[in-house]
């Protein structure tokens, strides 16, 4: 048992998994002397070797092609997008190949990689270091997108997703990596892919984050409970697509007022989705509207400080849409 | 080296009698089931066609050197003569084609051309032109990690080349020397663009740069096709990396059965290219050699064709899967 | 004056438009001598010449992109993409590029290009010749998605395309080529990208869809009202990103009854953002969940015609669907 | 073309002592500014910096084959010797590396080292690797289809031919005879990759194959680089299509201020190249060739540092956008 932070706990479960099934593999630009830029695989290939843990030209579709290639024989190849903002030349290979693999070959090949992609707005990372990516992958069936911010969800997660039989796109908030510490025990319990978290109970209002967002989230929610009474259910989805839709629900239909917070720009985005399927299916338990708060629909967050922190959504308007919402 | 005879060499390939007559087997039942499917095509049976007319040389050459099963092929959507000889039937390739459910390649989920055969190592395919290349560097780089000599042969047309994915994986079979065959079969189309508006230089050329080396071969001549590939294979087995080849070869047919050709492309063209047909060329060769006779090949095609009118027919009476099939298997289980 | 169908409108805006601006060029896969898969440009090469109608090799991102370089260089460009499913190489250029160049350089670059590409289930066309794409694109700010339904619309909208100083994705339903001949005259009015249609006007129910959708949804409409008496409004977004969300607001509030149908698989579509929209904005007005319809989450319609035909919307299941709203 | 001295050939390159002195002057510039670029991070004003030094000779001598205003430059995010050489200046060059609101790149709003001046033609540029060689290769188009006789220039490190698009552009620009020219400045590492896991064969090489010259050449040989450079925009001005240039460089920095170098390579290999600093060589020459005396080289830098400190404090005076200024400026007004 140790206490660790979302990167430590990611790289334990990378070496863990390592260890167990010598088929794992972790394939990347500058995964190994480096150990990453953010040093998520730190030490990895010390112990593991140049070829498990192998730096890859600078190539995303290739990074991506090549793990689908791998997997298709025999290895379990995990790939490393430096930045999520980069992993747009493999689109293709994720949303046409890995995703369509098993149903395309009906059910003959199966495609079990797991890529990993730090998201989210960081200072000084301006509008290419920045970007919240699970909308383009939350439309393709086929394809599992998890996003876990604490570090034990993290640490199982990242096992679950190397373990999936399916491509699973595993997301990294960038400004969580080393935001918190918590225990991650080494018996750590299963986190499955598709179940979401109610991370606090409470029977007045429902709001629904993931990644920094969820901090924020849980934050305001303390405060608004000791300040003004105010009872926040909190629910992270953990995996955005397929949706835990189940959780979602019976929390909306509990609290009958809703709210999704996500750092992406708000139009188009997975808290569209989340927002959709309350509305159609706990609409008659609900008081209010379906809120949503998101980052305003330009490009990314700039680079310099004060115009990236108008950006994101800040504490203060997280409560304000929940104190309006409660208001209902 | 110019596209002309095929040159009598066959012993000095190690090949004996026995090869020969499969080669030819193989290039004759991939013909005669294309053109049974444009016959499906024309009588409003089979939604589309595309086709490997003009390519079996190039495709039956190269794929003789495959251990099906063992080795992996990323084929592309022409490749039936190589599907065929690992050991896809007639049979599949209609139930393909009709899109059935008991078609091996999906089920009737995919257009004919999709290949893929778990069992003899051909990866299921899509449309996506060029997402092999990256793939089958994946594959290779897969066998050299277990230490085994396993080789991954891939192949596309000429534009594929055009795509950055094909470059990706040249890189990266180059830094890795890895067991990869590239199998260019350019056919000078690229549905209606020539092969000038596709290709900058020349794409045998461009292995050089990739510190490996590329091959430009008669892609019509089964034999010097299997020779530069036999060439390719063992170096590859030998663990000595990759190798690039440009077979120069002809697409007969238009480009699909959607396309109509003649918007973009001669009728003297083609008849030209008839004349290098690869299986009459091969066919010659068999004669000249004593490799087989008259009554020998009429019998070789006679059982071809009656292979092919069963396997149509058979084809023809199949059922559909479930409609409702399409909800189920998006998702594999642990 | 005359009748068109969808196909031979979008290329007689493209040629009026070439006419009047000698910097409109057309490129792309067999646009020349063959006049594309489609034959949209059927034609032009003759008229304008191999240069201003130019077939490239087969890379997508390499025609975005270098479209992008035509038009900070005085052109102005209209890329041809073969087949919607086959734009992803080119998402890096789409979304990274020529989304991000105005703002990015703080409105000194603009990016007027036009991106041409067919969507939508046809048969015969399989899982890489049918997919709706429009949600890869609606969640980023700088882009502009339109999909135009009806022949006059969409030669009007295809020159408001060309004209526009930023990038605009203009989707064309393969299976509305040839459905539907409509009076385009020559003096066709403008449309200007963000502006939804009314269709047809109703106090009871509203539609929203586009695309194969709308043509199916106005039918129902047609029969329901004849059979049942049930008034349905109809709207077309005709622009999906930015959405015109008044209009589709003023419906929904009038009738309080909302659906919107549209063939991409439902999860994560951009019938999500526009259900969203009305659960947050409409909801006072409601008397019924914001329903939603759409095709099953699996890749893409499939091969085979009974397969393909399961996985469509059908008339049916929108009729049910209208149905099942109007009982509210 | 292997690195060694700068050959004592300005004369036969046509090029006076002006052009000499204006080559130092930009080389140095460019390193005075980056140098304080550090200082400010450091001293935690800067969020981020990354470097152009040791590639000054590689940027100032293709860069000076440029007419600005007229042709384009397609820069990577270590071209600041070729956008000061340009017309930008010191100044915004602090303005962009502080994020202030008069950042003529952006306002502020991207990253240091994401290079735009529309008067200068210096297109928007961002931070995916290898985005812009296919817009270069449209550029270069536009250019040829009105008959005009500009260039695109475009840069990148040698890790940015790794990726489809460079490939992809390098063929069509070969197929088309486009006029741009491609320098690769190949520094060795991409973060902390070294070349050989980055490049299989030779980039130089690769040309070849796509049928136009490719040239390699010592990147720290100032007249070297301007030489085949200038070779290179002479072929494109009249209309004879693409050059690849690979100079070979090395990064004297860190991957940037982010990057922790001793992660990955050994001091003593910097050191080495040190030694074989581009500035101090060319600085040799000139003081050999009496282009330039001590005393003359001293007082060019000396106005150097004085224009740096001034930029540098203008800018940290400077104030931010109003952060409600990302709200705008998403979408061009008709
Ligand atoms: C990425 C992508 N773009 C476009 C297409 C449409 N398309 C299918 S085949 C083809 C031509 C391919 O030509 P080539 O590679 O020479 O193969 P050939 O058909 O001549 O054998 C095109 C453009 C596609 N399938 N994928
Ligand atoms: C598509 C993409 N992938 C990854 C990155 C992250 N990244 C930024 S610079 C860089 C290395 C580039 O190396 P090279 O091209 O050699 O240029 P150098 O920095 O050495 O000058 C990487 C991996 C990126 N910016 N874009
Ligand atoms: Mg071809
Ligand atoms: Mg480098």
């Amino acid at each position: 048992m140790a206490t660790k932070n979302l990167l430590q706990a990611i790289h334990e479960g990378l070496a863990e998994e390592m260890r167990s099934d010598e088929s794992v593999m972790v394939l990347g630009e500058d995964v190994g002397r480096a150990g990453g830029v953010f040093r998520v695989t730190q030490g990895l290939q010390e112990e593991f070797g140049e070829a498990r843990v192998l730096d890859t030209p600078l190539a995303e579709s290739l990074i991506v092609g090549s793990a689908i290639g791998l997997s298709a024989n025999g290895m379990r190849p995990v790939a490393e997008i430096q930045f999520g903002d980069f992993i747009t030349p493999a689109f293709d290979q994720i949303v046409n190949e890995a995703a369509k693999f098993y149903y395309r070959s009906n059910g003959a090949w199966n495609c079990p990689i797991t890529i990993r992609a730090p998201y989210g707005a960081v200072h000084g990372g301006g509008l290419y270091h920045s970007q919240s990516i699970e909308a383009w992958f939350s439309n393709t069936p086929g394809l599992k997108v998890v996003a876990p911010t604490f570090p034990a969800d993290a640490k199982a997660m990242i096992k679950s997703a190397i373990r999936d039989p399916n491509p699973v796109l595993f997301l990294e908030h960038k400004r969580t990596y080393r935001l918190i510490k918590e225990d991650v025990p080494d018996d750590n319990p299963e986190v499955p892919i598709g179940e979401a978290r109610v991370h606090r109970e409470g029977a007045d209002i429902t709001v629904v984050a993931y990644g920094l967002m969820l901090y924020t989230a849980l934050e305001v929610a303390d405060k608004l409970l000791e300040e003004q009474g105010l009872e926040t259910e909190v629910v992270e989805p953990r995996t955005l697509y397929p949706l835990d839709k189940e959780t979602i629900l019976e929390s909306a239909r509990k609290t009958g007022k809703f709210l999704v917070v996500s750092e992406a720009n708000l139009t188009g985005s997975v808290s569209a989705e989340i927002a959709a399927v309350v509305a159609r299916e706990a609409f008659e338990w609900l008081d209010a509207p379906v809120m949503r708060l998101g980052s305003p629909d330009v490009p990314a967050a700039a680079f310099a400080r004060p115009m990236m922190d108008h950006f994101v959504p800040s504490a203060e308007k997280i409560e304000a849409a929940m104190l309006e919402l409660a208001a209902y | 080296m110019a596209i002309g005879e095929t040159r009598a060499h066959h012993e000095a390939l190690g090949l004996d009698e026995d090869d020969l007559r499969r080669l030819y087997y193989h290039m004759l039942v991939a013909r005669r089931v294309d053109e049974r499917s444009w016959i499906l095509n024309r009588q409003g049976k089979a939604a589309f066609v595309i086709s490997c007319q003009g390519q079996e040389a190039a495709q039956v050459g190269a794929a003789y050197n495959l251990r099906p099963g063992y080795d992996y092929l990323y084929p592309y959507y022409r490749d039936s003569g190589m599907t065929l000889l690992l050991g896809q039937t007639p049979r599949g390739q209609f139930l393909s084609i009709l899109g059935r459910a008991e078609d091996p390649n999906s089920g009737g989920r995919q257009m004919p051309g999709h290949f893929s055969d778990r069992g003899l190592n051909i990866v299921t395919t899509s449309a996506p032109v060029g997402v092999q290349y990256p793939q089958a560097t994946g594959t290779a780089l897969a066998f050299k990690m277990r230490g085994e000599d396993g080789v991954a042969l891939v192949c596309g047309g000429e534009a594929s080349t055009s795509g950055g994915d094909w470059h990706e994986a040249m890189n990266f079979a180059g830094i890795h020397d890895l067991p990869v065959v590239f199998l260019i079969e350019n056919n000078v189309y690229s549905i209606s663009t020539p092969a000038p508006a596709q290709v900058a230089g020349a794409i045998a050329r461009r292995a050089e740069g990739f510190g490996f080396p590329g091959y430009e071969v008669d892609g019509n001549d089964v034999l010097a096709v299997y020779e530069v590939a036999r060439e390719a294979f063992e170096r590859a087995r030998r663990g000595e990396g990759p190798t690039l080849i440009e077979a120069k070869t002809y697409r007969i047919t238009a480009h699909s059965s959607d396309d109509d050709d003649r918007r973009y492309r001669e009728r003297e063209e083609i008849e030209e290219w008839r004349l290098k047909d690869p299986i009459v060329r091969f066919e010659k060769y068999l004669l000249e050699n004593g490799v087989l006779d008259e009554a020998g090949r009429d019998e070789i095609d006679e059982r071809i064709k009656a292979e092919v009118a069963e396997a149509s027919a058979y084809a023809e009476k199949a059922p559909f899967a479930e409609p409702e099939s399409v909800l189920t298997g998006v998702y594999a289980e642990a």
